[in-house]
This record gives C-alpha cells, structure tokens and sequence, in this order.
C-alpha cells in the first residue's frame, strides 16, 4: 500500500438529502465555502431512499468512496426517515467493514441546511481520507 | 433438569410420521403431505410432496431429513387453494413464521406437525471416519449416533458428527405447530457459546486479511442462486437479482457482482435470517454465507437489542421500525 | 482514601505551616497523601503562548509520576500549582496537536487519565463538609473569617470549574462547616495584584488595600486563602492601608485554610 | 497617534496573533475588560485599547506601554470576555516580543528590593521572572 | 431515443468565472440522446426563457437539462418554462453547476470538469423522466394557532376575519403573552394593556374562533391541507362553564406561590387567574402548589364557590382535531442569568431584570406603577441600566442580537425620567441600535430630553455596597473608569427561544436553528413559511423581533393560511410512490415504515392458468405521501418506486455521474 497517493483524484458520489444536507451544500455554496472538487452530488428527496444497491452500485462503475448525508435524527422533513436510515446503513457499514472495505470508503454523515461549513469540512476530510486510501480496487468492476 | 433428547429407536419415529400423514390425507384435514423420504443412499433423506395415503410409507425420519420443506408451500399456494400438512423441524418452524410474518402463506391452509430434533447428522463428517460404500443406516439415538457399516454395528458420539448449524441451533423445538409430533427435545447448552465464534474469529483479522478471506470465499462462487433459492427468508414473487430493467446486479462473472450479490442479498435477510442455515449448507462451492448473516444478527443485536427472527410473527423486524435514541455504526456529530 | 500530593517550591520554605497543617488534617481525616517522587518546580505560571513546549513538561513529568505510581488523582495546595496543573492536564487531553509534540518530546504517552484535585476538593467531594463538621473538636464558633480566593484556584473560568467564578461558595461552605462565620463581601474574588508585588509594589498595595477595607467594613477579623502568594500580599501591604480604619494597631491576620481546619480539629 | 498605513507593522501584527493564539478582530470594543480590571487605573493603554490598537495596527505604540508590565494575567477580563477573547494572552505575546530581543528584561534580581526578596514566596519570585525576564 | 436539450446558464459571471462554458457546451452535445445544447447569460431571464421555450419547438425536444443554481432556486422557473412550451413540466432536470460547483471551486479545471460530470448526470437522469401528474387533494378549511401572545391574537383575528375557522391553543391559563406583562410600548408609549386588551376580547368573542386556554399541542400527523392534531387539554381543575368569574376561591386560597406573570416580584395564590385583564377571566388551579392536591386536605375553593366549579377530579384531555394550516407563534423566553454573577442578580434585591422593572412601572403591577425599591421600598433616585446582559455574548450567552433591548432601555430611561422627578438614568451599552420608523428620535428623546447619560462600556461587575450599588465599568468613548454607586441595577437580560422549542419542532417536522429559533423557508423570500407546507411562523420564535414586526408577521402568516383556504382543494407533490404490482409480494414492509399511512393493502385479481385469483398487494394514496421514498428501500424487490426519483432514474445519475 502506498503512503501517499500523489495526484490521485478520487471520485466521491454523495447522495445527500433534498431538505438538510442537499440544502447544507446549496449554503456551503451560497457561503462560497471551498471544499473538494472531488465530490459529487445526487439530490435524493430523503437519506430513507438511498438504497443500499445505489451504494454498492456506485463503487462497481467507480466511486472511491460515498457518503450518504441526511437530517439530523429528529429534524427529517418527513418525520422518521433518517431514523431507518441509521439502522439500515449501520448494518451496511458493519457488513461492509466485515467483509474488509475500509471504513472511510463508505461514510454517512447528518448535516442540516444551516451547516454549510460542516457541509465543507465533511466534503473535505471525506476527500482526505479517500485519497490517503487511494483507488478503490475491492469493489469496482474490473471489466 | 434432566436432558430430554430424541430416544426412540429410528423406525418408531417413522412410524409416528406415517402415521399422522396418513390419518391427515385420510380424514381429508389435507390434501396433500409434504416430509422427507429415503432416497438411494444412506446420507439422502429429501423433501418429498404426497398426496395418496398409500404413499405415506415413503416418509421418514433420520439423522438426514435436513432439508427445509417450507419454501415448497410457496409452490403449493400458488398451485392450488386446497389445504396443505408439512412436517418441521424446529429450524423449519421458524421458516414457516418466516413466511407468515412476510404475509406470504396463509396459515389456515397449511396444517403444521412438529418433529422436535436432536440434530441432524453432517454426511461429510461420517465419511471421513467410515468407509462411505459399507454404510448401510445411521441412526441416532440420545447422544449416539448408530451406524450400520457392514456387518458391525458402531456407536460414536453424536456430536463429533453432527452439522455445525444443530450444533450451534438454539430452538430445536418447533415454535410452531398445530400438532407436535413427540416430546421436546432440550436445546444444546453449548448452542450459545459457538453461535458467533466464527463471526468473532473473522472479526479478529485486520480490514485486508478480512479482505483476503472474504475473496478466497467469494472466489468461488458461481452464482447458481441456491443459496436464495433455498432459504425461507428469500421469499419475494420475483427476486430484484433476476430483473432486467432496471438490472439491479451485472450478469457478467465480475468479481465485484459477486461481492454486490453476497451484500446486498445478506442485506435482504437482515434482521430477518432466522438461522437455518441452509444457504450455507446447500452451497456447492462452500461460501461460509452464515458467517455473513451471523454478523449481520450479531450486530443488530449489539446497536438494537437481542432480536431472533422467526420467533413470532406478529413483530416487526428491526429493520422495520427504530427508536429514537439507537446508537449508529458512524459518526453522528 | 489515597492521593499523590505535589508540594511545589513555596511549600517547603515559605509556606511550610500551609503543607504541615495540611498533612496533618489529612491524616487525621485519614486520607493518604504521598508525595511523588522527583518533583520539580511547575513553573508557577501556566504558559499563555502558544509557541513553546517546555513550560509543560515539568508539571506533565509529575501527572506522569501520579500515574506510575499507580494512582488517579494528584493533589495540590498552592493555588498556582493547582492553576498550572489543572490547566496543563486540560490541555493535554483537549489538544491532540499539543499532546503529541509533549509526548513524543518526553517519549511518554500521556493522555490526561490523572485528576487533578486540590486539597479543598478533596475535603469537599472526597470527605464531605459534613463528616468534618461532625469529626471538628473546637468549633470556631464567634471567628468572623473572610474567605479569599484570589484567582488562580478560579480562573479561566471555561478551565479551572473548581467553582462559579463570580460568586464561590466552597470556602463559605468549608468555614461554616468548622463553626465560623464567613464575612461576605464583595472583593472576595478580586486580584491581589499576584507578582506585581515583586516589581510594582504600589500597584499591588493598591490591589490589596480594596480587599482589605471591603473585608473590614463587612466585618471581617481574618482572612482564609489557599494561595502563598495571596497571604504574602495580604500581610504585606496591611500597615499603611489600615490607616484609613484609624486604628494603627489594626491587624487583619491571613490564614491557610488548612490551619484552621487543624485548629478546629485541635491537632 | 495617528492610523496610517505606513506605520501598521502587518509583520508583528501577525506575530502577535499567531503567539497569542488569539483573533484580536474578534473585539467589539465593549470594554468589559477594562470595567473590571483590578489594575486598571494604573495602565497608560486600557486593555480594551490594548485591542483597538492592535486592531488597527498601532503595535509601536503598544510595545512601549506600561500596561504591559501592569497586567497580572490575573484572567478577570477573559473570564467575562463575551467575544472569547483571551487578552492575557494578547499582552503576554507583546512582552514576549520584547523579551525575546536582547536586553528585552523588564526586572534583574538586583532590582528587588531586599524585603521582598527575604519574604517573597518562591511562587511570587518565580511568577515575576517568568513574567519580566528571560 | 430521446430528444434532449441542454442549456447552460453562466449566470453573468457566478457560473461563467470558473466553468469554462464553451467546454461544457462541447461535452454536453455528445451525450446520449442530446440533440441540442446552448448556453445564456442569465437563462432565469425572460430571453433566457424564450431561447428554451424556442428550442423546445424548433429541435422537437422532449427532454429539457439546464445547467444553472440550485434546483431550489429556479426548479419551479423552469418547469413552468418547460410547460408553457407544452412539455410536461417533469420533463426537465436542473444540474447545479453554481451552488455545488462554480461558487465552491476555484479552479477553473476541476470545476469544467465536474461541471461536465453534473450535466452528464442530470442528461442521464432526464432520459428516464416520465411525466408526472399532480393528484388533487382536499383541504380542511380550519387553521389551528398555537401560542396566544399578540403574535398568535393577531393571527387568529386575521384568518378569522376572512371567513374560516380558527383554534387558538395557549398553554397558560390566559392568553395575552408577554405583551400583557408590558406597561408602555415604545415609540409611541401608548399603554400596552390598552391595545391589547380589545384583541383579547375580540378573540374571545369572535364567533370563528375557538378559545383552547391552559392546553398544549401533544401530537401532529398529516400535511398541508390535511393535519390532524391532538391537543392536551391540561386538568385546569375549575369548570369554564360554571365558573362566573367572582374570584371568591382566589381570595381565600391559602396557598401562595411567586407570580410568573408579575415576574416572581409578588405571590399569587395556587388557584389563580394570571391578571386581572385576563382571557378568560376564570381561575385554573396549579396543581403543584395547591394544598389539596399537595397535602390532600383543603377543598377552601370548592367550600366558598358560589358556581360549584371546582372540579378536582377533572383528568386532561386529549382532543383530536383536523386542520388545513397551522400557526406556530409560541413565543419566547427571558435569558436566565445564571451565568452573570457578576452582576450580583438575586444577590442583591435592588438588581432587577428589565422584564421585573416593566412590571414595577405597570399601574397594575406589585408597586402600582411607582418605581421602588424591592429592598426598603425607596424611589432609586439613580438607576444604572446594563444592556446585552447574555446578548451578543458568544463566551456565556446568546451570541445574537435580541432587537428589543436597546430601544425598551430608553423607554425606561424616559419613562424614569417621568415617575421619579430628579432621577438619573445611566445606559450602559456596546452599540445602541434604532433602526426602525421614529426609533432613533425615540432614543434621542431619551439623552437629550430626558437626561439619560449613555456610556458606551460594557458593566464588568456590580458590587453590593451597603443600601448602594456599585457599578464598575469603563467609557470606551473617553478612556475614562467609571465607579458609579447607584440605588438599582436594570439588566436587559436577552431573548431566548422557548426551553421547548426543539420538542415541538420535532412534533410539528419542521426545524430549527441553533438557538432553537424555528428555521424559516428561507431569509428573505419567505420568512413566514417554514420548511413544511401550511406550517407558518409568527413572531419572536422565529427569532428576536419587536411588537410592530411581529404583528405584521402574524398578519402575513394569516393572509398565507387564507391564501390556501381559499382553494377548494389542493394540487399535491407528484413525486409520490407506487407499487408495480407484478413485483409486489405483498409482505408490505414498505407499510412499516411509511410515517404518513400512505401505504395500505389492496387486493388484485391475477390471470393464473384459466382463472383469475385474487392476490394482495400494496397500495399507495398518492394524497397522503409525501415522496420520501423510505418505502422503496424496505421493498426488497423494487416493486414499490417512488416517481420523479425511480430506481432506474438514480441508478442512471450513478452510472453516469462514475464516468
């Protein structure tokens, strides 16, 4: 494993929520609060949609990492989302880490839409992390 | 407490089994009797569908009636809407809540018939200590196991022969059941204790070995399905991995599909895998897949608290409901 | 109940009665004090740079001695020590950045899992107010007493939590229990002037005049400190501030809490 | 005293943010410090000033006032301080910068009095120098 | 195939200054499916507009990607764009390639380059958008109202005036609120209970208005249109139809207890109306401190009740109603100051809070109205007044501005200056701020006709000294020390967000801020809304505002709530789920999780062989779900797929956005 990964770019899909984190990110934007170009965004309307089959897919065609970022517990615009979420993607996460991927790669994070500059810090160490890891070979389609 | 375990010698149990499947089909209480019969060698006893009484001499019972007779009901219900009896063993009980709490059987139209079990026997296991050829029956009785090799007769100890799943089960009794075919058998003490050993032996290693040991598993893997097709818990009408559209999982032999398959289908039992078993064991390339559901179990019992599926269908599994106050496996800050 | 104690300089020369009536107490209170080994000066001062490293090492080497000698909690009498350590011991578990240059300068691996205590929190939290009020042999009944708690043992208010920085009541608590009364007023907490003493004494006298006639007006015979450096200013600058009370023979004694607490106890 | 651009020292400006640890564009000038200072009607600059000044870049000005050596880091003004700001730590970066050059030291042993230095606590002798010298 | 269009907006220099356009543009018309592909200055424009409007038609597009700002921003702009020019208006799909792209890198590579992968994405997505169908939803034309301070009076008596029914539940026993305690209110020092007393009787007489006093709001389920909301009607142990109103139970009741609405300065007795003015004028009994309930002995009350009112056995209730909309105007909370020692609150009797000094200066407040001393009952002949005492204090307080404080502390001052002939009044302050009609000649009035000396210097400590109060603090102006020895202390303690605030946002699923002030839809453009639809906001828990700004919020929150009354019915969110029932299994998992009881079972007939069986499966109303796709990932098959966000649609936006 290399030390560092000098010039390595790697691509980070975050699937954020329309209401908090998607919100969190307008601000960051909005703030015009710097954070990687590494990462990419898919609004979905609620952490609850994200299947865990978008993840998995997500780091066949590529991704070097995913974060899924929704409301904080309590504050889902539809009530009770995020509460399955964090069930759902701690078993995940454990079954992921079991099965000997990096914990970093897949992170799941709560980020409102008042905290753009939490917004930016999480993109930012999401993308540290990642690159220290280096490319993601465990779990991206070889063909 | 004294320990309670199967005693009757072999054909007695047999004979009970008959018996009730033919006063069943005979009283017209069913139509039709699902068990096990004996087939061409001593370690086959498969599922077998009845529907004429004087078929029921077909039926048996012995260390080798492992296989799970429930995934059978979803044929039979889609079949026909008469009324259907099957035998379970304490594991395939719960396969029947497993159905019932996934509102895929209705259960006035199956009648249930217990077998308490005292384990079942690992075929490979025997094979490795006795001449495979000479074996003629293998019987177990209490903590014995009895077989007939050749002329001679060889009493071994039970539990140097039985599958590593009877070992480590912890509900040898049918949960449910309309009649309970003998006595309750006590559930192994030592169930407990090797219920997550091979978990925490996988834990152990760091993230690459784990790696490693998970790609020497999935490497073999050939994608036949068996795995989902025999388990209870994999019940849907039409299975997300055979869609086309969208096409959930890659049909090229990719190593990474068969990393998606193995994840997302553990995903799919989670907090519903009952503990059968059967995936692992009818796997014809070895993948230890109960080391996957185990972790899965394990840690939702860890974060969620202590949840056995299949014990009660009326609940709803923990992936189905939250509290507000549950701990998450990251960073919540 | 068993401590590691951490003298520190002033204790051994100028204000050896502060260290004897403390030992003594404790012992009669039956708490073990044991001093740790090889201890150096702590530097009096907590550094308010942020751009060296040496001024933490000697006070981290004795947190460390604490823990080699197997115990959880260090105790100390001087306000400036307790100032210094209780601060240091913060920052070498809040600031990972700082703890690691100290630890990979001292090649230690100290994370701050020693408590930091000063003798008065030991009297309060570990043996109770209560329990010694009922084990005090002479009550100090009619003694009109000033607590005095300058600053160290309070400030910074976001680090020291020894007590509310504004109004404490620890020392109030401490001389009721021993049957005295505590003269309150409203200079308790305000700065003696500390070691401007050494250099600009006419401030320090200043200081310490405000303190001294606030305590007299609300009555007060005596005052109570924890801190040396308190007492020494307190006594020194007394004769020419009392002139204002008319009385030139006027004396406002200063006491280590500790002393009176052996008095009360009649060691 | 006049802000002018020439004479903001931009150089020691930073050094004395950087040493202190401290923003001093976080004051509002509220003078919390000042009110309650117990020294405070010694010092030439008022600690609040101490602020605006370096605010707007007067450090000359500072590093030749006495409000430096009067300060007794007693942390009364941070303890109240609403913006957070720890001015002890802002005037010890100013002493320290003096210090730091040669011939810097505010106090010599020999300039104890010989009262003080017989019945001075060796917290107080240590305090001091720790304080004016290095 | 489809016939996409891409457009990219430069948004003038936003977009333009670190996307390279042109490049952009280039990658974007060898996409799959794009046959056209254009950029503009401001595409939100009306050229912006028509140029999409015009390639609609003139290259046959079915699909529409603009690259611009947020899909927040102009989502709705643009599909009214699309629509107009006879698409359906789910046929677009926004890349935001400003938020999440120019503004948050600064170099110009990596930002053309993610900009590319954004559009790619969003063209990706949009050959898979369907067209999408509004469902039509009934409204329950009835607002609830929750908090009756003058926010939540107002508020009431507007949506009531237009013609539809309002509930307004108030927690205390009266509704009136904070301003009720006030005496003058500033500019114009008219009496406060003068104006608010005729709103609180216009409430209690309107005939469109429901009354529900000493209640709190328990339980909220629904949406727009459609919220059912349980209210607990606490025991209030006195029966509102009986009672008359004689007040005998109060002046016998022998339990006493510190008066919240007189601020702790005097006792009211256990059962209590909280002032003299209050709505309804009739008693409720608190529990806590009465001795009956406390001790089990007493029944004074029901002894000397003429009426035979008091009910001890009476239980809370909970009452379950429907409403279309509702108001959140709860209010605030006085900064506690446990944090100020310094300032010597309630260690001296002679250091009030503003709020405590307002109830001395109120003719029917404990002094009635004179200007004394709580300690020896004297007129303070001078009065220091410490503004921001927990305001703007980000080391122990609220880092914020609490508004109000600057200009009631120059009403005090004047009205000082009024009911103590010869007084002095000294205004501590760090900024004086007025801005508002006639505040900065109100606040002139007060130093220089009043003869308020304003020093601006924060109070750093207040020492009791003897009968005087020793204020020390500095001018920041002059230099100079200040020592002042004063007869009473007046702390302009700060506003907070009610201790509660959470709690109910939680209940209600709309947010709040870190201050627990509740979050509006956005600052500017809809500072009355909040995140959730038909939920709106009114007054100070929105965040610190003054009397005027208040009502006039209450009033635009009103005006919202009749805006949607005013419809028979209601276009709902058509990005709503639905079950493929081929794939369903009919387990309804998706059931268990949906928080709106949107999902339900239904049964179908199905082919098998010659005959038709029937089968159950999962059913969605579409009226009832919200969209948030919870259910799709519980569905193990995918048969359930929520529209606007399918599973192919984000399957494809990962496939291409990995490119």
């Amino acid at each position: 494993m290399p030390v560092t990964n000098e010039g390595f770019e790697p691509l980070i899909v975050a699937f954020c929520c329309n209401w908090c984190s998607y919100a969190g990110a307008d601000l960051a934007g909005v703030s015009r609060m710097s954070y990687s170009s590494n990462v990419r965004i898919i609004r979905v309307p609620c952490s609850s949609r994200v299947n865990p089959s978008f993840i998995i897919r997500a780091f066949q065609r590529g991704a070097d990492g995913v974060l899924v970022a929704g409301c904080h517990p309590g504050d889902c615009h539809y009530h009770s989302g995020n509460f399955f979420t964090r069930r759902r993607l701690t078993v995940l996460k454990q079954m992921m880490e079991y099965l000997g991927i990096e914990p970093e790669r897949f992170q799941v994070r709560w980020i409102s839409g008042s905290e753009g500059a939490k917004f930016a810090m999480v993109m930012n160490s999401v993308a540290e992390e990642i690159k220290r890891l280096g490319p993601n070979r465990k779990l991206r389609d070889v063909r | 407490m004294q320990q309670k375990v199967e005693g009757y010698p072999l054909k007695e149990y047999t004979t009970k089994i008959c018996q009730i499947a033919k006063e069943a089909l005979e009283n017209r209480e069913v139509t039709a009797i699902i068990g096990w019969r004996k087939k061409d060698f001593w370690w086959q006893s498969p599922v077998v569908f009845l529907e004429d009484p004087a078929d029921v001499q077909q039926l048996v019972w012995d260390p080798f009636t492992i296989y799970s007779p429930v995934k059978f009901l979803l044929d039979w219900q889609e079949s026909c809407a008469a009324k259907v009896g099957i035998f379970v063993k304490g594991c395939d009980s719960r396969g029947i809540n497993r159905l019932l709490q996934d509102k895929r059987l209705e259960r006035e139209r199956v009648a249930v018939y217990g077998v308490p079990c005292g384990g079942k026997a690992d075929a490979e296991k025997i094979r490795a200590s006795f001449p495979s050829k000479e074996i003629k029956s293998v019987t177990l009785i209490g903590e014995e196991l009895v077989l007939a090799v050749g002329e001679r007769e060889e009493r071994v100890k039970a539990e140097a022969y039985l599958l590593d799943k009877c070992l480590s089960c912890r509900h040898p009794n049918p949960v449910v059941y309309d009649k309970l075919v003998w006595e309750e058998v006590s559930p192994r003490q030592y169930a407990d204790e090797s219920r997550f050993a091979r978990v925490q032996a996988v834990e152990s290693l760091v993230t690459e070995e784990r790696f490693a040991y998970w790609q020497r598993q999935f490497d073999r893997c050939i994608r036949c399905f068996a795995c989902r097709n025999t388990c209870p818990a994999c019940n849907c009408r039409v299975c997300i991995f055979d869609q086309a559209e969208p096409r959930w999982l890659g049909k090229a032999n990719d190593p990474a599909d068969t990393l998606n398959y193995h994840i997302i289908r553990a995903f799919h039992v989670a907090g519903r895998c009952f503990e059968c078993g059967e995936c692992e064991r009818i796997c014809p390339a070895g993948v230890p897949l109960q080391e996957l559901n185990r972790k899965l179990i394990k840690g939702i019992n860890d974060a969620y608290g202590d949840y056995e599926a299949g014990l009660d269908p009326t609940d709803v599994p923990p992936l189905g409901t939250y509290r507000g106050e549950d701990p998450a496996g990251f960073d919540e800050s | 109940m068993r401590y590691s104690y951490y003298p520190g300089c002033t204790l051994k020369t100028r204000a050896k009665a502060y260290e004897d009536t403390a030992l003594s107490t404790a012992k009669a209170l039956g708490l073990s004090l044991t001093e740790i080994k090889e201890w150096q000066c702590c530097g009096a001062l907590y550094p308010l740079n942020t751009d060296e490293i040496f001024s933490f090492f000697s006070p981290v080497r004795a947190l460390l001695q604490t823990r080699a000698a197997g115990e959880d909690k260090l105790v100390t009498l001087c306000a400036g020590c307790y100032n210094v350590f209780k601060r240091t011991n913060k920052a070498v578990r809040e600031d990972g950045e700082l703890r690691r240059k100290i630890n990979a300068y001292l090649e230690e691996d100290y994370m701050g899992e020693v408590d930091v205590v000063h003798y008065l929190e030991v009297l309060k939290n570990d043996v109770g107010f209560g329990s010694i009020a009922e084990k005090v042999k002479k009550r100090l009944t009619g003694r009109k007493l000033a607590p005095y708690y300058g600053c160290l043992l309070l400030k910074p208010r976001a680090e020291m939590d020894l007590d509310d920085v504004e109004n404490p009541t620890i020392f109030e608590n401490f001389l009721n229990a021993l049957g005295a009364t505590a003269v309150s007023y409203p200079y308790k907490t305000e700065c003696c002037g500390s070691y401007l003493s050494m250099a600009n004494e006419e401030i320090a006298s200043a200081a310490v005049g405000r303190i001294l006639n606030s305590a007299y007006k609300n009555g007060a015979e005596a005052f109570v400190v924890a801190c040396p450096l308190c007492k020494y200013n307190l006594e020194e600058y007394q004769s020419e501030l009392l002139a204002a009370s008319k009385d030139p023979q006027l004396k406002l004694p200063v006491f280590y809490f500790t002393e009176l607490l052996a008095e009360a106890l009649a060691l | 005293m006049k802000v002018i651009t020439e004479k903001i020292n931009y150089n020691l400006l930073r050094e004395v943010e950087e040493v202190s640890g401290q923003k001093v564009s976080a004051c509002f000038q509220c003078g919390k410090c000042s009110g309650g200072c117990p020294v405070v009607w010694s010092m030439d600059v008022l600690p609040h000033q101490v602020l605006r000044y370096a605010q707007l870049g007067l450090v000359d000005e500072l590093l030749h006032s006495k409000t430096l050596w009067i300060c007794a880091s007693c942390q009364t003004c941070d303890s109240r301080c609403p913006r957070n700001v720890d001015i002890p730590k802002v005037i010890e970066a100013l002493r320290l910068i003096i210090l730091r050059n040669k011939g810097g030291n505010y106090l010599h042993p020999n300039d104890l009095p010989a009262r003080v230095r017989e019945n001075a606590p060796q917290q107080g002798l240590v305090s001091a120098f720790r304080k004016y010298a290095k | 195939m489809k016939r996409i269009g891409v457009f990219i907006c430069w948004c003038g220099s936003n977009i333009a200054a670190t996307v390279d356009i042109d490049r952009v543009i280039a990658a974007a018309q060898k996409m799959s499916g794009v046959v056209y592909a254009d950029q503009n200055k401001y595409t939100c424009s009306e050229i912006g507009q028509a140029m999409i409007k015009d390639a609609i038609k003139e290259y046959r597009l079915d699909r529409v990607v603009i690259g611009s700002c947020s899909p927040r921003m102009h989502e709705n702009t643009f599909r009214k764009t699309v629509e107009s020019a006879g698409l359906n208006p789910y046929y677009l799909e926004i890349a935001n390639i400003r938020e999440q792209c120019s503004w948050v890198h600064k170099d110009k590579e990596a930002g053309t380059a993610k900009a590319i992968s954004l559009i790619r994405t969003a063209v990706a997505k949009a050959a898979m958008n369907e067209a999408l169908f509004a469902a039509e939803m009934p409204i329950t034309r009835r607002a609830l109202v929750i908090g009756g301070g003058i926010a939540g009076i107002q508020a009431a008596l507007d949506i009531a005036d237009t013609g539809f029914e309002v509930d307004l539940v108030e927690r205390e026993p009266s509704i009136g609120g904070r301003m009720a305690q006030l005496d003058k209110t500033f500019p114009t020092l008219d009496c406060s209970a003068c104006i608010l007393t005729p709103k609180m009787v216009d409430v209690a007489q309107h005939e469109k208005i429901k009354l529900i006093t000493y209640a709190e709001v328990d339980k909220v389920e629904g949406y727009l249109g459609n919220f059912t909301v349980t209210i607990r009607s606490k025991a209030r142990s006195v029966d509102l139809q009986k009672c008359i109103g004689c007040g005998e139970c109060i002046a016998k009741c022998p339990s006493k207890v510190a008066s919240e609405f007189e601020e702790g300065l005097v006792q009211r007795r256990a059962i209590y109306t909280p002032f003299p003015q209050a709505v309804p004028n009739k008693p409720a009994i608190d529990r806590a401190h009465c001795r009956f309930f406390t001790a089990g002995k007493c029944k004074v009350c029901q002894k000397v009740c003429p009426a035979d009112a008091i009910d001890y056995e009476m239980a809370d209730r909970l009452l379950t109603n429907q409403y279309g909309a509702i108001v959140v105007a709860t209010g605030f909370d006085t900064h506690k100051l446990n944090n100020y020692g310094e300032y010597a609150y309630g260690k001296h009797p002679d250091v009030l809070t503003s709020l405590e000094f307002e109830r001395l200066l109120n003719a029917s407040g404990p002094t009635g109205g004179k200007i004394l001393r709580p300690s020896d009952g004297k007129e303070p002949k001078t009065v220091a007044f410490i503004q921001c005492v927990g305001s703007r204090d980000k080391a122990k307080g609220n880092p914020y501005c609490a508004k109000i404080c600057c200009m009631y502390t120059a009403k005090h001052a004047i009205l000082l200056s009024e009911k103590v002939p010869g007084s002095k009044a000294f205004v501590f302050y760090i900024d004086v701020r007025t801005a508002g009609k006639d505040y900065e000649e109100f606040y002139t009035r007060a130093y220089e006709e009043c003869g308020a000396s304003y020093i601006k210097g924060n109070v750093s400590k207040v020492f009791p000294d003897g009968d005087k109060l020793l204020v020390r603090s500095v001018d920041v102006l002059s230099g100079a020390l200040v020592e002042l020895s004063v007869d009473m202390v007046v702390l302009a303690a700060s506003v907070d967000a009610r201790a509660d605030a959470k709690e109910l946002a939680q209940k209600l699923a709309v947010t709040v801020n870190a201050h627990k002030f509740f979050t509006e839809a956005h600052p500017k453009l809809r500072p009355v809304d909040t995140q959730t639809a038909g939920i709106f906001l009114a007054g100070m828990c929105q965040g610190p505002k003054d009397i005027p700004e208040t009502v006039a919020q209450a009033s635009a929150a009103a005006v919202k709530v009749a805006a949607i009354f005013s419809k028979q019915s209601l276009l709902g969110n058509p990005t709503v789920a639905e079950v493929e029932p081929k794939l369903c299994s009919g387990d309804l998992s998706c059931m268990a999780v949906c928080p709106y009881g949107a999902i339900s079972e239904q049964v179908v007939e199905e082919r098998r062989g010659r005959e038709m069986v029937p089968r159950k499966i999962a059913q969605v109303n579409a009226a009832l779900c919200q969209g948030c796709g919870a259910c799709t990932v519980a569905c193990r098959p995918g048969a359930i797929n929520l529209k606007g966000f399918t599973n192919q649609q984000i399957l494809a936006e990962v496939d291409a956005i990995c490119l």
